[in-house]
């Protein structure tokens, strides 16, 4: 289980371009961050490095202790824009896949599935659904394979004013049992989260 | 009458018949099977 | 073990549904079979000559060109990211990968070729072989074409970097198999070509997911 | 012609027509096939083909048919593609697995001939390369048809490469003329009349009739299947909306 | 004209960058020249009967082999909508794409055709021929192929489903062409052949982009 | 020149299902619409009908007299959430050919870019660029090749409070240049728009 996530002194370079540097961030569990910033700040970026995918510039990333390749291997949920999701492949096709990679079962596929009000959809092709059944059904991954930390860009973005109540509760549960959430946002948060700001260091801005 | 014995030729002369009969034996037992499942499936549904 | 069949059998999906499978595979020996009487000439002493060489050699351009399907959608889509962060190592994903590719195409392709060439007047008595070359050399074109397409992922006409970085490691098996169908056909020792592709193979089985993984991370940061 | 589709355009009457008219022309049908093979097996060897010749009975309409099921399936496509008609799409549905096995049945008895006549199973000449593109374009119609959920998207495709394919019969038909095959042309269609004798020409002819009503009566059977099954999907989904 | 020139280019370099483009071409004839060889044996006779013909098969496997490209990505990502919503009509954006994979996939198997038939021992004075034909037979390959990708628009096994399309239209090029290369190798007169192909590929060319535009608006529909 | 877009007694069906029913719709010069509706409700499909994609089940979409055929291949400018832009390509790859596509020079698509601060992204791959550089991207093609109709599906979701600002300003001078708009949304827009709900009939619902 993650403890904790802790980021020190945090640079990041993308194309030759120091995003920023000197990043902090300590976040237990029960707790969410919401990145906030301009276009091109670096936000995903960030996600993407805590996530392992990018390397850091400088600065550490720890998972309370635990090792980072471990934390990465089974703790750690990824929901991007590019939520890989083939158009071609039915919904179900494309749950259950995700879900058992996670490591889950097809019953809590299933389960998640309903949970996010996709059980009539699954048996359509991924680019029959809209925009926000496509992005709940990318949202159904994180409930189908119990995770720790969930790192979110701009998870509400295509949802409606509805669905944006109810993932704000399903995120509340997520951090009620003891989850972490940094989640990269342009809209506020409907969780109480301690707001990071991304922004160039001085210098180069 | 009837000229049934197709000698060195019976080889070739009877499978071509044999497949063609079961060719239009499978056609017609295929379409009729289809027109009676949907037959039954349209009056089920609305009788 | 649970999610190394779930993504077997979403590649091998995804494999067939984009091109590969059983019907292309059947075309393309149909096409084979069809062309190369006409090309030819009717002698058929000359097309069974020609056979095995010749349902080797499309077996090796299939291979060639269904290549680039192989990481470049998950790179592009995301699911990439998404397959790293997994208690399976990426080296075994790419090997399932691999692996999935090689039985939606390559497996079809190695069960169509033996009646490719014996339609064309190949001995029958080389079906075993051929059967056993297409299925090994179809390994090794798959493990080592996924170490291309995974090299020139993100690049600038990846496709092309793709044939320049794979072609060269294609040649070995290619002429290792043609050798030992050749040299069967002529009655002589064939052995030792189809041991050095099977030893190719096995070397691209054991080596390739290690090379892919990588070329797969650098790609990703 | 024209008026007869007009009339049958309505699927009530479609199917009162079809509901009597299926089972008379199967009853056609087998009273035809039964006069022609008798005919045909009473009718003298050819001095040239010997009793091979009886493979001609069924070979030859069954070739025929693969063209005129081909000719349904494209005149009903089209119908379907610019009037939007359900029942023409239902039509061509209906058609393209009858005209396969037809096709099928033509390539299978040609082969089982030409072993004896040309001493080859199969050679890759324009006539037989041409009848066997035919059935490949049958097939393909039938699983385009099967790999689309949407209806409407799957009518459509259809109808296009039914049309597409449609270049194919002139190439089938004339194929004998345009080139030297091994294949012999045509004998009973031609300008200057029938060049056979009475005593093939007749069970020939009678078989062609009977194929052409079994042809009929299958179809009429297969299209009322469509569209009962048309009825019972859009009553499901009714259903199912509640 | 500029909105002709501009897709045209956009579609060369696409498919280019997908795996086409001339170092494929020269990899696939020179497996094709490696490796008959090597099965036909060391009679260079029979070799030189097979060459051109093997030259032709590869070429349409290729072209098979690169269909999914054709229409499939903008499809998904959405740039098929907005080729659609232009005051170019869909029909010539199809013809235009149709021509972009030529350019960019047969064109240099075309080039690259007669140099491996004549280093495989067919006469040079086939080469022109075996050019015409590889550009004709190219275009054929590339205006029905794409019928084909089209049709199978948003189907499932959308690959599998192209080729079952394809292969029936595909068989009449091949075989003028195989017809005319041949006959031209045994010196018979090979210009009935030849000019059927040319006939088809001009059919091809005029009819195609009508079917195309008409399946991709039903499948974008 | 588009003047008007009138939709009458519209319904849509998508995959058996009718989506909406009745719909009307009078949009003039300067005008614009925003869509608003549930998740699946049909915003998407509309704006798609609209633009000639799907065809309406019952109903009229008309172009104040010109023909639709006309309309679309010449007036109308359709920003989805699939943007048919090529990861593989470079910004300015894609938006130079889409702004010839469109019958549109160079010089507009450079003027364009930099009107979205482009410029400096213009050299990187689509792949490269961050969600909201890549959606004005997308955005750049209304502004390089000049048509009368918008059709906007969610354009402002991952733009930052400045962009959404300024994108904003630019579709009000867009309506003030006579121009039309219909965006469908789940945010208010920046600009002053009648909203129209999309729902499901009540029969159905
Ligand atoms: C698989 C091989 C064969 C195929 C695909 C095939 C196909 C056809 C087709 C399509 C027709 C209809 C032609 C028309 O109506 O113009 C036809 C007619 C005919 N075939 Fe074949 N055939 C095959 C083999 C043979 C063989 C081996 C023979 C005999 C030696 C033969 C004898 C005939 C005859 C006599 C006709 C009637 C021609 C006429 O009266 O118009 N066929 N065949
Ligand atoms: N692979 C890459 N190579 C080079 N530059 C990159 C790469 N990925 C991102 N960048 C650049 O890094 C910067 C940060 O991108 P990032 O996606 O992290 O921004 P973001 O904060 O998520 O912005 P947005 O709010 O638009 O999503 C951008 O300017 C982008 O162009
Ligand atoms: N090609 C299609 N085939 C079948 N059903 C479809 C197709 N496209 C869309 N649908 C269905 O139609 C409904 C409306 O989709 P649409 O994309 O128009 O919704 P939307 O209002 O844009 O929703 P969102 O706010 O999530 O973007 C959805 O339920 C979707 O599943
Ligand atoms: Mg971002
Ligand atoms: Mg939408």
């Amino acid at each position: 289980m993650i403890q904790a996530l802790t980021i020190e002194n945090l640079a990041l370079r993308r194309g030759g371009r120091l995003l920023f540097a000197g990043l902090e961030l300590r976040l237990e569990p029960g707790e969410a961050a919401a990145l906030v910033g301009r276009n091109g700040a670096g936000k995903t970026s960030l996600l993407r490095a805590i996530a392992g995918l990018v390397p850091a510039e400088t600065g550490q990333i720890g998972f309370g202790g635990m090792d980072p390749e471990e934390a990465r291997a089974s703790h750690i949920h990824f929901a991007g824009h590019q939520d890989g999701q083939k158009p071609a492949r039915t919904a179900w096709e494309e749950l259950s896949f995700w879900t058992r990679w996670n490591g889950a079962s097809y019953e809590a596929a299933r389960e998640a599935a309903a949970t996010l009000d996709l059980t009539r959809l699954l048996d359509l092709e991924v680019r029959r659904l809209s925009a926000g059944q496509r992005r709940r059904l990318s949202l159904a991954r994180l409930l189908a394979a119990p995770r720790r930390l969930w790192l979110l860009d701009e998870p509400l973005s295509p949802l409606d004013a509805d669905w944006r109540v109810r993932f704000g509760e399903l995120m509340a549960q997520h951090l009620a049992r003891g989850g972490l959430i940094v989640a990269a946002v342009h809209d506020p948060l409907p969780i109480t989260a301690r707001s990071v700001e991304i922004a160039a260091p001085v210098e180069s801005a | 009458m009837l000229d049934l014995d197709a000698g060195k030729y019976a080889a070739f002369v009877w499978p071509a018949y044999a497949i063609t009969a079961f060719c239009f034996l499978a056609m017609i037992v295929f379409t009729l099977n289809k027109s009676r499942h949907w037959r039954k499936r349209a009056e089920k549904i609305r009788p | 073990m649970n999610r190394v069949i779930a993504l077997l059998s979403r590649e091998t999906a995804l494999a067939w549904g984009r091109g590969g499978g059983p019907m292309v595979s059947l075309g393309f020996y149909a096409g084979v079979a069809t062309l190369l009487p006409l090309a030819t000439g009717p002698e058929p002493a000359r097309l069974a000559a020609v056979a095995p060489g010749a349902a080797w050699v499309a077996l090796a351009l299939a291979a060639l060109l269904s290549l680039d399907r192989l990481f470049e959608r998950d790179f592009e889509d995301g699911a990439l990211d998404l397959l790293t962060l997994a208690s399976t190592p990426l080296e075994i994903a790419c090997a399932v990968k691999c692996l999935g590719q090689w039985l939606a195409t390559a497996a079809p392709l190695a069960l169509a070729a033996p009646v490719a060439a014996i339609a064309l007047g190949a001995k029958p008595s080389m079906t075993p072989l051929i059967f056993a070359c297409a299925l090994m050399g179809g390994l090794a074109f798959a493990f080592v074409g996924g170490i291309g397409a995974a090299l020139s992922l993100g690049a600038r006409r990846g496709g092309l970097l793709t044939a320049v970085i794979v072609l060269p490691l294609f040649v070995p098996p290619v002429i290792f198999g043609g050798g030992a169908l050749d040299a069967f056909a002529s009655g002589l020792p064939w052995k030792a070509g189809f041991a050095l592709m099977a030893a190719y193979a096995a070397g691209a089985v054991a080596l390739g997911p290690i090379a892919m993984a990588a070329a797969c991370r650098n790609a990703l940061s | 012609m024209i008026q007869a589709l007009a009339f049958l355009s309505n699927p009530e009457r479609f199917m009162a027509f079809s509901r009597w008219a299926a089972p008379m022309f199967g009853v056609i049908a087998v009273v035809l096939a039964v006069a022609g093979l008798w005919l045909g097996f009473a009718a003298p060897e050819d001095y040239q083909q010997g009793d091979t010749v009886r493979i001609m009975f069924i070979h030859v309409p069954a070739a025929w048919l693969s063209m005129f099921v081909y000719i349904c399936l494209a005149v009903a496509s089209f119908l379907a593609l610019v009037f939007r008609h359900a029942l023409a799409d239902a039509a061509a549905q209906a058609a393209a697995p009858l005209g396969a096995a037809f096709t099928f049945i033509a390539l299978v008895t040609g082969a089982l001939w030409g072993r004896p006549m040309w001493g080859a199973w199969w050679v890759w000449d324009a006539r037989l390369t041409s009848v066997f593109v035919l059935f490949l374009v049958y097939v393909a119609y039938i699983a385009l048809r099967a790999s689309l959920d949407d209806e409407t998207k799957a009518a459509r495709a259809g109808a296009i490469l039914a049309l597409v394919g449609a270049v194919n019969l002139p190439v089938v038909k004339f194929s004998v003329d345009w080139w030297n095959t091994l294949h012999q042309g045509a004998s009973v269609f031609r300008a200057e009349g029938p060049a056979m004798t009475n005593d093939f020409l007749w069970p020939l002819l009678l078989m062609g009739l009977s194929f052409m009503s079994a042809f009929g009566s299958l179809w009429l059977v297969g299209i009322r299947a469509q569209v009962w099954r048309r009825r019972a999907e859009a009553a499901a989904l009714r259903a199912a909306r509640g």
